[in-house]
């Protein structure tokens, strides 16, 4: 009788010495879906990446309501029906006011309309398809679309090298590539370039030899790429084997945009153009920071999945904060109003629930196997 | 006079270079019971395979009832007539002995996929009438009381006989027996010797393979001898058995002495 | 541009080429289509990768990845074929139970090696290119296009003039009787995993030299290509594998230079159904095609 | 309704209807398998009766059941294109000539601009529903109880025990193969056409050679015994990433073991009971 008094008193004492820390509250759940197993976990682990650490940072500093914040995670292996399932769970199973992700904009496009049905905001990190936030008003997204990006790296380019006209390839098996390269032929239309010849692979292939051998024969300024890394990088290798000079240089979308592409491609991704949201050499105090703690926690750079996934998780936090209640809608609401100045530049909503501001844009180059900004 | 059951008319079979059935002609009347035999490797399964449609011929002729039917497949045969067991008994394993012999009505089963899908008047009969005579056929070869045992679980002798009833459920013209004795002994050949008797009487036409040469010898009407595929000799039994050419290339003295021999 | 483009169709023939032997002698002789064989390749280019990356020269690693390659396709048939072949199981059970194997490999070795796009040391070959009177090649092609022709004779001589040939024509046409002439069957069945698995290990490295994308799934990728080459070359027909890989490769690399690159993947295939509905017995149309 | 039950329906809607749809897919497969062929198009016939059903409703707006009925017809032409020329060769001609249908169906999904190309199509109206799909699944299970206690079905055992004896008792080999074949991408474009109008998105990528192989482990891990066999085989390989979220990070390694051990140990599948192949009382007349 006397132990159970003891533990009694005990337990409440702790309860009062946690009282008002904010680690002693039921967490504010969210939850996120994202690629964490399977052939692209690589975006969904990286993204994850960024959410910890800025949770990390967001609890350190109070967390949201009082309370601390907490991810659920659901893995959707970049499979469609997994990811509903998953969405289906977070929703109607753990109650969650928000979610963050999913990875692919195909699982997007699954999971949205769901969302959309139980007013639940969803957003998106590294959904950069066109119609994303068309699916409805509850989708958001906070990686700017590649129609951001890609005609500024073009302006660039016609500006500062004299591009006149092009070859154009791009992956026609992925919706990520093809979406890249539908911002992409829209652009150089506006711009006036002139494209000699349209040639498609597949996302698996290595062997680029036939395209490339017809793009040298009909001698363009530049090679414009829409592809993922592996294939890019095997495009880049092949360019300099077919002997298609240096000065020939290959503009490429968000997919080559990778540390990776130097690692496989080496001196051939030299001369790589790209325009990126994000840039890990990019100077400002609070990306350098960004840098350097995901660097001692995980032992590897970021790439722009991080960094995009790190910004979101402040920007939904301070969103929460804003609404005062862990309530779908007034986070919604509350959402559509946040500034916030992270890693990637100033960032708002637009009306429409896609970034307003591309003033982050920058166009950077491959050198001796680092990207470096294009001057 | 009307044409024979089974018509043989100069068939031919090349493997390779090597021609495994050649150039044999002979012919099955009908209501008889007709032998096939000859030294391992003198081409009896292949001409059984080819009558059926197992192996297409090189050249030649095989008619049923005047009519051609080499050009056929196996299944286009077996509706016309034609019903045949094998060497190595080819089972249903897993299904029953009923099951199995009414598989072998499938050609003469008036069954149409939306009868059976809709469970038509006419499905139900045809379906009932079919197991009627999958009854009986089993009562025929004796396997009544092993009708829902599962085939592949029967003894040998008993598979065997369930393998006849099988073709006989095809209502066969001409029945092909392919080592009908095979693996027996004594008393199940006795048996088989009696069924296949009572089969002859009621005016079947079967041809067989058979290389226990007493079974043959009382069974057959009419016999043909094969060697390296070509036809050495034929006739009835009494005369194929005097034959020097099929002692020498067959029987043997010793066991052509004991086939003359009352038994 | 042509002359370019026929150099290209050539590499990438000759590479079709030699995945393809192994896979057509393992039907040719075994009579399974064995599907874990694009895992072979995927394997032989990663142990490759390592020895190199340890220090090992190209020319041992590549030997050394081939035999451990032919070492685990002979684990791998003595685990999961030849139970079936002691059961006499049906002739598609062996093709799914490589399926399920196929699917579990490459799972594991996901997991294991991560999907991530992986070189060569680039101080292991030379890798850059020579000017031919305009037409550019590197060393490795020409070590590829090579050993495609050096492999199919030395592989039609061990079939047909050879004292093992005779022995591994008899198991392939009649299995169960090939003992019965002396035959050990199941040596003969671990020499020609043992070969095929060492084929197929040796072309990965190849192609991991040649494109400088090693990745667990580059097998898979290499697997739909290598069933439309041995369709058209005739199911088991060597001779046919290196032709009909050559004519894909090459219709391949003029379709893209020629006509849309967006449809050179279904070239072969438009081939493979092509050979089904015209001829079956594939090119040379020696092969005997089992009927129903 | 009472919020919790809502709130369950919602959270296990995609689970339920992937069930059901999953169950289709083994059957579909079942056909084929149950006369001893093998067929790796499945996933590409599902793909075909997804595009066409979702292009139909989007662009035209047809009837539900009209645009179920284009999505079992268009796979079944493309069933009689592919297994005609294979049905008088070994079962591996046809396993893989489907292989290559799938990969032609993928280019020319990737390259058509009707399809939407990799983006795929999106915004499919929901227009299936627990009732289209368990509907549909009922249905089939019972015609397929009822033909497997048939001449049909007594046919279709025999040729894959035993395929030259079938055919020497009559049964038209290439025609049941071919008939099991079309059936079989009927059923599996029914599946796709019913997923597509549950899912409102589909791309390329869902009808790839990994689908196929998924959806060949429903039937044999269930095994080809009775029609039943094989939609508890997708009922349990659909509920265990699921229920075994930690597993679901080998699914790979999960659905590729249950292959192997089942072809090797277990032949006969889980479900080992085989239904009678009889459509009427096998009494003993007395």
């Amino acid at each position: 009788m006397i132990t159970r008094r003891l533990a009694l008193a005990a337990a409440s004492f702790a309860a009062m010495i946690y009282a008002g820390a904010a680690a002693a509250q039921t967490p504010v759940t969210i939850g996120a879906i994202e690629i964490l197993t399977g052939p692209n976990n690589k975006y969904g682990i990286a993204i994850k990446n960024g959410f910890d650490l800025a949770l990390d940072e967001v609890n350190k500093a109070g967390g949201v309501l009082g309370a601390p914040l907490a991810i659920a995670y659901e893995d959707s292996a970049g499979n469609k029906d997994q990811a509903l399932n998953a969405a289906r769970q977070l929703i109607g199973g753990k109650k969650v006011p928000l979610i963050l992700g999913p990875t692919l904009s195909n699982e997007m496009f699954a999971v949205g309309p769901i969302a959309v049905e139980r007013k639940i905001p969803i957003v998106g990190t590294s959904t950069t398809a066109n119609g994303i936030t068309a699916i409805g008003p509850y989708v958001f997204r906070t990686s700017l679309p590649e129609a951001d990006v890609v005609p500024v790296t073009l302006r660039t380019a016609k500006e500062k090298l004299g591009v006149k006209k092009v070859a154009v390839m791009y992956g026609n098996d992925d919706a990520f590539t093809k979406s890249g390269y539908d911002v992409m032929k829209a652009a150089l239309e506006k711009l006036g370039i002139e494209t000699l010849t349209t040639e498609t692979f597949g996302g698996k292939d290595t062997d680029f030899s036939a395209q490339l051998t017809k793009i040298k024969s009909l001698n363009p300024d530049a090679i414009v790429v829409s592809a993922l890394v592996e294939a890019g990088a095997g495009i880049l290798l092949a360019k300099k084997a077919l002997g298609i000079p240096d000065s020939v240089r290959v503009i490429g979308g968000n997919g080559l945009n990778s540390p990776q592409v130097p690692t496989v491609a080496r001196e051939a991704a030299d001369g790589t153009l790209v325009g990126s949201p994000w840039f890990i050499d990019k100077p400002d105090a609070a990306n350098q920071k960004f840098v350097a703690a995901y660097k001692a926690k995980y032992n590897m750079d970021p790439d722009q999945f991080a960094a995009q996934a790190y910004d979101t998780l402040f920007i939904v936090a301070q969103a929460i904060k804003d609404a005062g209640a862990a309530n779908p809608e007034k986070i919604r609401d509350a959402l559509g109003k946040v500034k916030h100045n992270g890693v990637m530049g100033p960032f708002s909503f637009t009306p429409d629930r896609d970034p307003a501001d591309t003033s982050g844009v920058v166009v950077i180059e491959m050198k001796g196997g680092k990207f470096q900004i294009f001057k | 006079m009307s044409a024979p059951r089974l018509e043989i008319d100069a068939l031919t079979v090349r493997f390779g270079g090597l021609a495994a059935v050649d150039d044999v002609s002979f012919a099955v009347a009908s209501g008889t019971v007709h032998g096939l035999i000859g030294p391992n490797g003198a081409g009896k399964t292949t001409m059984f395979n080819l009558i059926s449609g197992l192996v297409p011929p090189s050249a030649g002729a095989i008619r049923l009832d005047g009519e051609r039917i080499d050009a056929l497949p196996s299944w286009g045969r077996a509706r016309r007539g034609l019903a045949r067991t094998f060497q190595n008994i080819r089972m249903f394993q897993d299904m029953s002995a009923l099951e199995t012999v009414m598989t072998g009505m499938h050609s003469r089963l008036d069954e149409s996929l939306p009868a059976a899908l809709l469970r038509m008047g006419g499905f139900r009969k045809a379906e009932n009438e079919a197991l009627a005579k999958a009854w009986e056929l089993l009562a025929f070869v004796g396997l009544a009381d092993a009708a829902h045992r599962r085939s592949g679980d029967l003894p040998y002798g008993d598979q065997r006989r369930l393998e006849i009833a099988r073709a006989l459920a095809l209502e066969p013209r001409l029945l092909l027996l392919d080592e009908p004795a095979a693996g027996m002994n004594p008393s199940e050949t006795l048996a088989l010797e009696a069924l296949l008797e009572k089969l002859k009487a009621q005016g079947l036409t079967i041809l067989l393979v058979e290389h226990d040469m007493h079974f043959v010898m009382r069974l057959c009407d009419e016999i043909t001898v094969l060697n390296f595929g070509r036809k050495i000799s034929e006739g009835a039994p009494h005369m194929v058995r005097a034959d020097p050419v099929v002692v020498e290339a067959y029987l043997g003295a010793k066991v052509a002495r004991s086939l003359e021999a009352p038994q | 541009m042509l002359a370019q483009q026929l150099v290209n169709g050539l590499v990438v023939g000759s590479i079709y080429a030699l995945f393809a032997l192994g896979f057509t002698l393992m039907f040719g002789v075994l009579g399974v289509i064995n599907l874990t064989y694009g895992f072979y390749l995927s394997i032989g280019a990663f142990l490759a990768l390592f020895a190199t990356q340890h220090g090992v020269s190209i020319w041992l690693a590549l030997p050394f990845a081939a035999l451990a390659c032919g070492a685990i396709a002979v684990v791998v048939d003595g685990l999961l074929l030849t139970p079936l072949r002691r059961a006499k199981a049906p002739e598609l059970a062996s093709l799914m139970v490589t399926l399920g194997a196929t699917l579990l490999l490459y799972s594991l070795a996901n997991a294991a090696l991560s999907t991530d796009i992986r070189r060569f040391p680039p101080s292991v070959i030379d890798g850059s290119a020579i000017d031919l009177l305009g037409v550019r090649v590197t060393l490795t092609q020409c070590l590829i296009v090579g050993s495609a022709g050096a492999l199919v004779a030395a592989l039609l001589w061990l079939m047909n003039g050879s004292r093992l040939g005779m022995g591994l024509r008899a198991l392939a046409e009649r299995p169960d009787t090939a003992a019965l002439m002396g035959v050990n069957a199941g040596a003969l069945v671990r020499l020609v995993s043992m070969i095929s698995g060492g084929l197929a290990g040796a072309c990965g490295v190849l192609i991991g030299l040649n494109y400088n994308a090693i990745q667990p799934y580059m097998g898979e990728v290499m697997m739909l290509k290598g069933f439309a080459v041995i369709i058209l070359g005739g199911l088991g027909d060597i001779r046919g594998a290196l032709v009909a890989g050559l004519i894909i490769g090459l219709l391949e690399t003029l379709t893209a230079g020629y006509v849309a690159s967006s449809v050179k993947d279904a070239v072969g295939f438009a081939l493979l159904v092509l050979t089904l509905w015209i001829r079956p017995s594939g090119l040379f149309g020696r092969i005997a095609v089992k009927r129903a | 309704m009472p919020e919790f039950i809502d709130d369950f329906l919602f959270t296990y809607q995609t689970l339920v209807y992937s069930l059901g749809i999953n169950g289709l897919l083994a059957l579909s497969m079942y056909v084929v398998l149950a006369l001893g062929q093998l067929s790796l198009g499945q996933a590409a016939f599902m793909g075909m009766g997804a595009y066409v059903s979702a292009l139909l409703t989007v662009k035209i707006g047809a009837p539900f059941l009209l645009v179920l009925l284009a999505a079992m017809l268009v796979p079944a032409l493309a069933a009689l294109i592919v297994g005609a020329p294979t049905l008088r060769l070994s079962g591996v001609y046809l396993a893989l000539a489907t292989i290559g249908l799938g990969e032609v169906q993928r280019i020319f999904f990737l390259n058509s601009e009707l399809t939407g190309g990799a983006l795929g199509l999106s915004g499919i109206p929901m227009k299936g529903g627990l009732v289209s799909i368990y509907g549909s699944l009922g249905l089939a299970l019972v015609a397929f109880i009822f033909v497997a206690r048939s001449k049909i079905g007594r046919a279709m055992e025999a040729m894959r025990e035993d395929e030259l004896a079938a055919g020497a008792l009559g049964v038209d080999l290439p025609a049941y193969k071919l008939a099991a074949l079309v059936v079989s991408a009927m059923l599996a474009g029914l599946a796709g056409a019913l997923n597509a109008h549950v899912t409102s998105f589909i791309s390329p990528e869902d009808y790839g050679f990994h689908a196929a192989v998924s959806i060949l482990s429903y039937a044999l891990l269930g095994g080809i015994g009775s029609p039943f066999a094989p939609v508890l085989g997708a009922f349990i390989l659909t509920l265990l990433p699921e229920v075994l979220r930690s597993l679901a990070d080998f699914r790979g390694v999960v659905n590729g073991a249950i292959i192997v051990l089942v072809v090797i140990f277990m032949p006969r599948g889980l479900m080992t009971w085989r239904m009678g192949r009889i459509g009427a009382s096998t009494r003993r007349p007395s």
